[in-house]
């Protein structure tokens, strides 16, 4: 396993066409725009002063970078992030209040 | 090929797995957990010293997977053990060792969870040294990091634990993001995670905002790991609860892990590409001074005798910071030594601290006065490690505190010295206070005053039964600790032989020969401009002037109350009180609003000076 | 401090760090333009060595894999500090063992349970799939392996908590989890014991890339980490609902 | 376009930070940590992200097509999964503050420490 290839020259960007390729300038607006709704998300997310809703706010946000991961190519980190921001997380967050909130009342 | 940097690491990881498989049948066997506990350190011990042995000639090149670099490129991760890095990790595990066998049987708790967070714990220090890949680097911080939250909170059925566990949790959270974030600068920039390739990349242009503002990010979580001023005040919080075993480690090395971290950071990436500039160093400079001096006046002012411990390793950490920022050898040398004897000292007075904890019940020095007279052993242990902390002469400590002053004055700095003085003076007088007090009943008892009493007594066991006497196997680690600390600076030509290492850890041009080209450098490494780690009558006179004045400091402070003078001062100091209360809060959001402050301030800084 | 002068001096830090980082985030090549070498090198020779085609699990099992031994100890000292933090409660749980699962019964609807129920079969799956797939498609141990804890979610989701608690009894969720951070490490220890680095890829790659068989090492890890991470999170989710148990049923009673 | 995601990782960053030190709630705190913790993501796929190029999976693609950075997006998983560790652990924290001592707001906390 230890030997490389001899030749360790950048390989040359092939642009080749796949069923995944997405038009540039469609995937600049597409980025635009999630990007956009991410900083608004997280601004959300951490004004949100609500405990329950802002577990919500959490959640959706979650989603959203899991869209911006997508829309950057990285389908791997976008599974791990629909399964932990917005369900494993969210779920610890809302079982964590639940038992904080039945104490209170 | 040898694997044991490799095993040092794996090894403890692996038992911490089978001991947590086992937990059912080993939860009933507690001498048998103990037991496998305790030799599973004791093996990465011997593998490090044996490592140690091998990486005399030479820095080790561990690849992973065997994927060795090619046209200086590196696809996989390695480990790259140096003496200095090695050193540090067996000091590591010579500590979590004696902390292990302090803790026999220690906790009323049956659980294997002590044994498995201690053993991840130690993975994660010894991976922290050896790595030499940044985002590794990074991986092994983190395990350490979530070790010791865990641990700081293992008694979790008191007030103090979870908020120190929260403010420490919390903070070192933010510095480790800072970090992170720091990482990924510099790998879109040079598309690299190894330290030499990273710092080949930088070295070819001039610095610009990128380097310098990774630079920052990434010594930020170094910086608050190793509680510098102003990103320091977790640190009290977290020592305040731990269980006394795991303070051991956290005063003892992970803070010093922390300075390591940024010196590693400095020297095999950043340094050729900021060009070593004296303002860098300045910078560094003015940080690890003011860390020394306020740690001094925070220590001496507590009567918590953890808290106390831990406010002198703020001290210390800023003494040793200042050991690096020099960028001398023989500032780093000092350092290191330093480090060392620092370590053992400060692990004996924590084994100490646990020693009183479990016989007396308390920390509180106000309410102990005079309580510890039975406690003969104990005494004379805590007293020669305080003297060791002092900076007597034949301790390591001293020496290193020497080097370190030494290197200041040939640069022209002689205020470092001052510096260096005042602050060993009072961290210092202020343990020796401690000893005199709870151990020798010297002095006024403060529990007379009824402010003070009302105060002492806050704590609560952390063991169970059996506090009748002192158990050999709390002692004897303390003793030895501190028999190391004095054992340590009497080897012969440890001088020439730590510089000699730090020559070759601080020369990034070999080391990225070593790692990237393969090159096994066994060099005749030139000391001509230095060798300058001699023991001359006058540092021998300054060691020992700097004792006795510790030790009228601590007689003083333990008399107060007759000299009219000093209740005056005793008076201001009250009104003081509430100003330093309110900088050391205990509420963690003004700890990260310190943190950007602190952040803004060195960032601007280190603007200025590159642009 | 008071609220005001924390929030001045921190909006004052903040913005003497944020001038400052976006003066770094300045030095970076433009979005888009990544100049490499690393990941590009990674690309082009990860399928032709490993035989995976799915280059991060590569990366993640293989090139960097020693990262994530260390990610996969930094879930089991979490977990096992969470057990530790929590565990002083579980005295108390005890006692409502037995109405424990009444009381949340009440909480979820009929249609609620009934959908959990029926999901938890396909979640299992999924898990498995994904756990399995690690060298050909974007999946792997990870994300296979919260899956799979998410399948006990939606059983405890279901109400039954019972049930929730029979088939995760804490020794055994304990040891699984052991057994998959150590059964990680341990495939790497395979490799010094026949003379190899250490997460040397010691097993028949197979000719076909993209093979479920293919891969070697990478997608046994891949396993192993699968049932590492599911076994903390059943640990980590089962110690918090044991938490929230304990204090319906006090305020219940 | 060019440097607009490094702009959205500042405020990511930015915000995250300043919901810690005005946070009331540790609930709502670790939150934001978590909003701190999502800029680096950010930041690191942003990092390696190539225009044009496919996701580097080559199971149907020939393994000669540009693909994004594959050593980012397996070090933002490393980074998920510590998120996650670290979150439950310190909301672990929460519950046991809330369980000794009825609150979780960090100034009533430190009066409580005594």
């Amino acid at each position: 396993m230890s030997v490389l290839p001899a030749d360790l020259s950048l390989p040359r960007a092939v642009a080749v066409v796949t069923p995944y390729t997405v038009p540039t300038a469609l995937m600049d607006a597409l980025q635009i725009v999630i990007l956009v709704l991410v900083a608004a998300g997280a601004t959300m997310v951490v004004l949100t002063r609500v405990p329950v809703r802002q577990v919500i706010a959490l959640s959706a946000y979650g989603l959203l970078l899991a869209l911006l991961f997508l829309a950057f190519q990285a389908p791997d980190v976008t599974l791990s992030q629909i399964t932990v921001g917005a369900v494993v997380l969210p779920v610890l967050l809302l079982l964590t209040l639940s038992k904080v909130r039945k104490k209170e009342k | 090929m040898n694997q044991l940097p490799v095993l040092s690491v794996v090894v403890p990881l692996m038992m911490a797995a089978v001991i947590a498989a086992l937990g059912w049948l080993l939860r009933p066997r507690r001498r048998l957990l103990d037991a496998i506990g305790i030799a599973t350190c004791a093996a990465v011990l011997v593998m490090l010293a044996v490592l140690m042995t091998r990486v005399a000639h030479g820095d080790l090149i561990y690849w992973f997977a065997g994927f060795r670099p090619r046209h200086g490129i590196a696809i996989g991760i390695d480990f790259a053990p140096g003496e200095l890095s090695t050193g540090l990790a067996c000091i590591a595990a010579v500590l979590v060792l004696a902390s292990m066998v302090f803790s026999w049987r220690y906790f009323d708790e049956v659980g294997t969870y002590f044994q498995v967070l201690m053993l991840t714990f130690l993975a994660g220090m010894v991976g922290f040294c050896l790595t030499g890949d940044l985002f590794d680097l990074f991986v092994w911080f983190e395990l350490m990091s979530v070790s010791a939250y865990a641990l700081t909170a293992y008694r979790p059925e008191e007030r103090g634990p979870l908020q120190g566990a929260l403010n420490f949790a919390i903070s070192n959270s933010v510095g480790a993001y800072l970090m992170l974030s720091g990482i990924a600068l510099v790998y879109g920039r040079t598309g690299a995670l190894n330290m030499a390739q990273i710092g080949a990349s930088l070295a070819r242009h001039r610095p610009d905002g990128l380097v310098v503002v990774a630079f920052l990010l990434v010594i930020s979580g170094l910086l608050i790991k190793s509680a510098v001023v102003p990103f320091h005040f977790w640190l009290a919080d977290a020592h305040a609860v731990a269980p006394t075993p795991v303070c051991v480690l956290f005063s003892g090395v992970m803070v010093e892990l922390g300075l390591y971290g940024i010196a590693r950071v400095y020297w095999s990436v950043f340094g050729a590409a900021l060009g070593h500039r004296p303002q860098i160093s300045a910078v560094l400079e003015v940080l690890g001074l003011l860390t020394a001096v306020v740690g001094a006046v925070f220590c001496f002012r507590e009567r918590h005798i953890k808290r106390l411990l831990a406010f002198s390793t703020i001290s210390h950490s800023g003494l040793f910071l200042t050991g690096v920022a020099l960028l001398t050898p023989l500032g780093l040398t000092g350092a290191a030594v330093y480090v060392a004897g620092h370590a053992l000292v400060k692990g004996a007075l924590f084994l100490c601290a646990g020693i009183v904890l479990h016989r007396l019940h308390s920390v509180d020095e106000s309410w102990l006065h005079g309580r510890g007279r039975r406690l003969r052993i104990t005494g004379v242990i805590f007293t020669v490690a305080a003297l060791g902390l002092a900076d007597l002469p034949a301790f390591a400590t001293w020496l290193g505190n020497g080097w370190i002053e030494d290197s200041g004055d040939t640069l022209g700095r002689p205020w470092i010295t001052v510096v260096f003085v005042a602050a060993s003076v009072l961290v210092g007088g202020a343990v020796l206070r401690v000893a005199g007090g709870v151990f020798y009943g010297i002095g006024d008892p403060p529990s007379e005053d009824p402010e003070i009493a009302a105060g002492a007594r806050e704590e609560t066991g952390e063991t169970g039964a059996g506090r009748g006497r002192t158990p050999l196997w709390m002692a004897a680690p303390a003793g030895l600790l501190a028999t190391a600390g004095l054992g340590v600076g009497l080897v012969p030509g440890l001088g020439r032989a730590v510089e000699t290492a730090v020559v070759r850890f601080q020369d990034q041009a070999a080391y990225n020969d070593t790692v990237l080209a393969g090159a096994h450098i066994v060099r005749p490494v030139a000391l001509a401009a230095t060798g300058s780690t001699s023991v001359t009558l006058a540092s021998v006179l300054t060691g020992i002037g700097s004792v006795a004045a510790s030790v009228v400091v601590a007689a003083l402070a333990l008399h107060w109350r007759r000299l009219p003078v000093l209740r005056r001062l005793q008076q201001a100091r009250s009104n003081l009180r509430g100003v330093m209360r309110s900088f050391q809060s205990g509420v963690v959001n003004d700890y990260v609003t310190w943190i950007m402050v602190g952040l803004a301030c060195i960032g601007g800084a280190l603007a200025v000076i590159i642009r | 401090m008071t609220p005001g002068l924390r929030r001045g001096l921190f909006l004052a830090g903040l913005a003497g760090f944020l001038a400052f980082y976006l003066w770094g985030l300045t030095g970076l090549p433009g979005f888009g333009h990544y100049p490499g070498p690393y990941g590009f090198i990674i690309n082009s020779i990860a399928v032709g060595q490993t035989k995976a085609t799915g280059v991060v699990s590569a990366v993640n099992f293989e090139y960097r894999g020693f990262d994530t031994v260390g990610e996969e100890f930094i879930l089991f000292a979490a977990a096992t500090g969470i057990a530790t933090v929590l565990r002083h409660l579980r005295a108390d749980e005890d006692e409502t063992d037995s109405d424990g699962a009444a009381v949340l019964g009440e909480g979820a609807s009929d249609t609620v349970r009934l959908a959990a129920l029926l999901f938890t079969g396909p979640t299992v799956l999924l898990g498995w799939y994904l756990a399995s797939h690690a060298q050909t498609s974007p999946s792997g141990g990870f994300q296979g392996g919260v899956v799979l804890a998410t399948a006990f979610v939606l059983v405890y989701l279901g109400g039954d908590l019972v049930t929730f608690r029979r088939i995760s009894p804490n020794d055994l969720v304990d040891s699984a989890g052991a057994v998959g951070a150590g059964g990680f490490a341990a495939v790497g220890l395979t490799a010094l014991a026949l003379g190899l680095p250490y997460l040397d890829n010691f097993l028949p790659l197979g000719a076909k890339p993209g093979a479920v068989s293919s891969s070697g090492t990478i997608a046994l890890i891949s396993f192993f980490v699968g049932i590492e991470v599911a076994a903390a999170f059943v640990l980590i989710t089962s110690e918090f609902v044991r938490q929230t148990l304990a204090a319906s049923a006090r305020s219940g009673a | 376009m060019q440097y607009l995601p490094f702009v959205v990782v500042a405020w990511i960053l930015a915000v995250g930070l300043y919901g810690i030190v005005t946070s009331r709630h540790l609930v709502h705190q670790i939150i934001c940590l978590i909003v701190v913790q999502s800029s680096t993501y950010v930041l690191l796929l942003g990092v390696g992200y190539v225009t044009g190029a496919v996701a580097p999976y080559f199971y149907d693609v020939p393994v000669h097509t540009a693909a994004v950075d594959s050593v980012v997006q397996a070090l933002a998983l490393t980074d998920v999964v510590v998120e996650a560790a670290v979150t439950a652990l310190l909301l672990a924290f929460a519950v046991q503050a809330d369980k000794r001592f009825g609150t979780l707001d960090p100034h009533e906390l430190v009066k409580l420490r005594g």
